[in-house]
């Protein structure tokens, strides 16, 4: 067992701990900021995978947006703060059962395959800075992701006027 | 590489422990006498009217949101910032349709008056 | 070396975590993050493919980003109908979130 | 290799000799090394940190006509050391129903996200802590945990006041990070890397992203002002307004270590300013003596921070929907446009000599300034013809003259 393997099972453990957090905390504020836990471990898990460029953008986007517009959105409902009790439907063991199934098929299907065993290509600092730029050449490059790129872009701002039509107060 | 990442894991925990060391330090320095009256919640000397969840204006959340879009297209542009110097002018042109469009989302919540303070 | 299998079991757990909490909680926000765990065991796997088996390729990297923008969009979107639904109906139960029947 | 050529790597491989002859194996060598060298800058931040104190409270007091400390030790040298020793002793009182984690959390996170940003900040030609090659979004990144810190601390500290100015504060703060990360996109786009050594690498010879990009650099400065809360933009403690801010319910160190990251933060802008825009450690001699281009980054990162305290100690507050608009209606829409016009200008110029280049850039800029600085004359003036009758009515009401349309221009 090597130091980086130590590393990796620590940071798993942690974060699926803070995901069951996630998904059982009675107190929906708490449950925010154990997504925020997880995510960071998720952000662990990409710089172990030397994809620094999506370590980062994990923190910038996930952590400095995505959960600070959540807790905005708990804030904004706030009356369930005062709720106390497990927050789970009352058919919460056919959720766990299901889920249990779903990671059970899953388990099943990768042990009988064999490229699962496979090591880590090493790269070195300037591959990762390679892999960026390849990543920036195809997203504008016509034989690539420029489709996808452009209707990104859309996307996102339909999707911010949507929310904006949608949550304006209007007097 | 990855003992990049090591050397800032290490950074995390050396720049967490170390105020963390000195607020026990203190806490240990100073003095411990709480009381019932001393704990209450700080409201200029009277006492807390009310819940402390106020309710909060949708504005805050306005700003949020367009804060998480142009965010996330900052997830777009940095790659396309450090390709650059290999993109053609077709690229470049790209990336401005890219940024055009986002500038109208920007001019639409203008307009609606989602980007007023009130 | 961490083997690929290793990634590939912690996002089915991660994903497996996430779905429990789409199907099983009650509050609307949470049903969120738990959308946004799942999308974040498919990023993991995403990288992780890439990585190991076709470290020169670039489509993992543009999927994921792809799945940035995916998922930034929903959560704005999300979050304002669950505020909204909120002003209007007092709740931000799932179950009691049904506009349809006036 | 010696000395002065590369300091660092040269007490690097002193120590690292020094501890392999105690017969510990190489890896746990290096450990040591790297321990060694994050607590040299954590600490080394830290307890500048006392220093700084002192200089801002002396330029202030000075500012306004003050002496300023001047009473413990030679100019008042020890009086931050005093304060710190008072502020050590001093009783941490908890509010009823504070969250217990979050609330002592939060001042841990604040710190902890401005020393995060030493980590790649490279103080001269190979002194730098790690040279990661995403440098410029792990900047970004790490902000976003200070503003979790005050997320936390606003919202554990179970008072209505606390939270209501945590989410002025965090509303602000998100806001500013935009027109900031697209003005840091330009030193990107122009060297090609998000490398903070290849971006001071990328200005040698002068070509400091100041000259090339100045609108970005004013956006930047501006933007970083109003993350840090300083004044102009000082609404995190607007005492006037709000009670105190995010942090009213703390006491002691822990409101202590807030002041602290503040404090921190506002001179570590500067340095990530200096580094970006102001070429870094680069300047003559400083690639072959790297300890001389650690004097010039200082230099220059001082400068910028003496700018920092004369507009703290000149300007007053804006109001909360000023700083809404400059920000949205302003810098937004100029930093979009500024990378655009960059973009296209260097692309298309993308084969004539560097200085020609440079000099395009630089027009392309103040033009885009220009043109900027017409439309808000434009849009003042036609606010001021909308305002204009309600004036003229109350002044014809008290009887004095209408002031004459184009005399009273400079409102």
């Amino acid at each position: 067992m090597t130091s980086i393997q130590i590393i990796f099972l620590l940071a798993a453990a942690g974060t699926l701990a803070a995901g069951v957090f996630v998904v059982s905390s009675p107190k929906i504020l708490h449950a925010a900021l154990w997504l925020i836990v997880s995510l960071f471990g998720i952000a662990i898990m990409f710089a172990l995978l030397q994809a620094n460029f999506f370590a980062v953008i994990q923190v910038v986007v996930y952590i400095g947006a995505i959960a600070i517009l959540i807790i905005f959105g708990v804030m904004l409902t706030r009356r369930i703060m005062q709720d106390t009790g497990l927050q789970l439907t009352r058919f919460w063991w056919g959720a766990a059962l299901a889920s249990l199934g779903i990671f059970a098929g899953l388990i099943t299907m990768l042990s009988g395959w064999k490229a699962a065993d496979i090591a880590l290509p090493e790269m070195s600092s300037s591959g990762t800075t390679q892999a960026i730029s390849q990543l920036g050449q195809a997203l504008v490059s016509p034989d690539a992701y420029v489709l996808p790129f452009e209707a990104a872009s859309i996307l996102l701002v339909v999707a911010m006027i949507g929310a904006i039509y949608i949550a304006l107060d209007r007097k | 590489m990855l003992s990049d990442w090591l050397y800032i894991g290490l950074f995390i925990l050396i720049a967490a422990a170390l105020p963390a060391a000195a607020i026990i330090v203190a806490g240990l320095l100073g003095p411990h006498k709480p009381n019932s009256i001393k704990n209450q919640t700080y409201e200029c000397g009277i006492e807390t009217v009310g819940e402390t969840w106020v309710q909060f204006k949708a504005q805050y959340y306005i700003f949020a949101l367009v804060f998480l879009v142009f965010d996330v297209e900052t997830v777009f542009l940095y790659p396309w910032a450090v390709a650059f110097g290999q993109l053609t002018l077709y690229g470049v042109l790209e990336a401005t349709l890219f940024i055009l469009i986002l500038a109208g989302g920007l001019l639409y919540a203008w307009r609606k008056g989602a980007l007023e303070w009130v | 070396m961490i083997p690929l299998s290793w990634y590939l079991v912690f996002s089915a757990a991660l994903f497996s975590i996430g779905l429990f909490g789409v199907l099983a909680r009650k509050n609307a926000i949470a049903i969120l993050m738990g959308v946004e765990l799942m999308l974040n065991a498919v990023n993991i796997n995403l990288i992780a493919f890439w990585r190991y088996l076709t470290p020169t390729q670039v489509a993992g990297p543009a999927f994921v980003t792809m799945v940035f923008a995916t998922a930034a969009a929903e959560v704005a979107v999300g979050l304002a109908l669950i505020i909204s639904a909120y002003r209007r109906r007092n709740t931000v139960t799932a179950d009691e979130i049904d506009l349809l029947k006036g | 290799m010696n000395f002065w050529n590369d300091p660092v790597n040269f007490i690097g491989q002193w120590l690292g000799g020094l501890l392999s002859g105690l017969g510990l194996a190489p890896s746990l060598v290096n450990f040591l090394l790297s321990l060694l060298g994050v607590l040299v800058l954590a600490m080394g931040s830290l307890l500048f940190t006392i220093f700084l104190i002192w200089y801002e409270r002396k330029i202030l007091g000075r500012i306004q006509d003050r002496l300023g400390p001047n009473r413990v030790g030679p100019f008042g040298l020890i009086q931050p050391i005093a304060d710190m020793m008072k502020i050590f002793t001093k009783e941490y009182i908890t509010p009823i129903g504070a969250d217990w984690l979050p609330y002592n959390l939060a001042p841990i996170m604040a710190v902890a996200s401005v020393l995060l940003l030493y980590a790649v900040i490279p103080f001269g030609n190979r002194m730098v802590g790690v040279d990661l090659n995403v440098g410029v979004l792990y900047l970004v990144a790490i902000g976003g945990f200070g503003i979790l810190a005050i997320v936390m601390a606003g919202w554990s500290s179970n008072n209505k006041y606390a939270l209501l100015g945590a989410f002025r504060v965090i509303a602000l703060l998100v806001s500013y990070e935009v027109p900031m990360v697209l003005a840091l996109l330009v030193p990107v786009l122009l060297s090609g890397s998000m490398g903070m050594s290849a971006i001071v690498q990328a200005q040698a010879g002068g070509f400091w992203y100041l000259f090339v990009a100045p609108l970005a650099a004013l956006v930047f400065f501006l933007s970083s002002i109003a993350e840090v809360g300083r004044a102009p933009f000082d609404l995190i403690e607007a005492e006037s307004e709000i009670v105190a801010g995010f942090n009213i319910e703390y006491s002691g160190l822990k409101f202590g270590f807030f002041y602290v990251a503040e404090f921190l933060h506002s001179f570590t802008v500067s340095v990530i300013f200096a580094t970006v825009f102001l070429g870094g450690w680069q300047g003559p001699g400083a690639a072959t003596y790297p300890l001389l281009g650690f004097v010039y980054f200082i230099v220059k990162a001082w400068i910028v921070y003496f700018v920092l305290l004369l507009f703290r100690g000149s300007l007053p507050r804006f109001r909360i929907d000023q700083m809404m608009d400059l920000n949205w209606k302003v810098l937004t829409p100029l930093s979009l446009s500024l990378v655009v016009v960059i973009a296209l200008v260097d692309k298309l110029l993308a084969n004539v000599s560097l200085l020609v280049r440079g000099i395009g850039l630089l027009s392309s800029s103040l033009v885009v300034g220009f043109v900027a600085v017409e439309i808000m004359r434009q849009a003042g003036a036609k606010r001021r013809r909308e305002v204009a009758p309600a004036f003229e009515h109350r002044e014809a009401a008290s009887g004095s003259a209408p002031v004459q349309p184009g005399s009273g221009g400079g409102l």
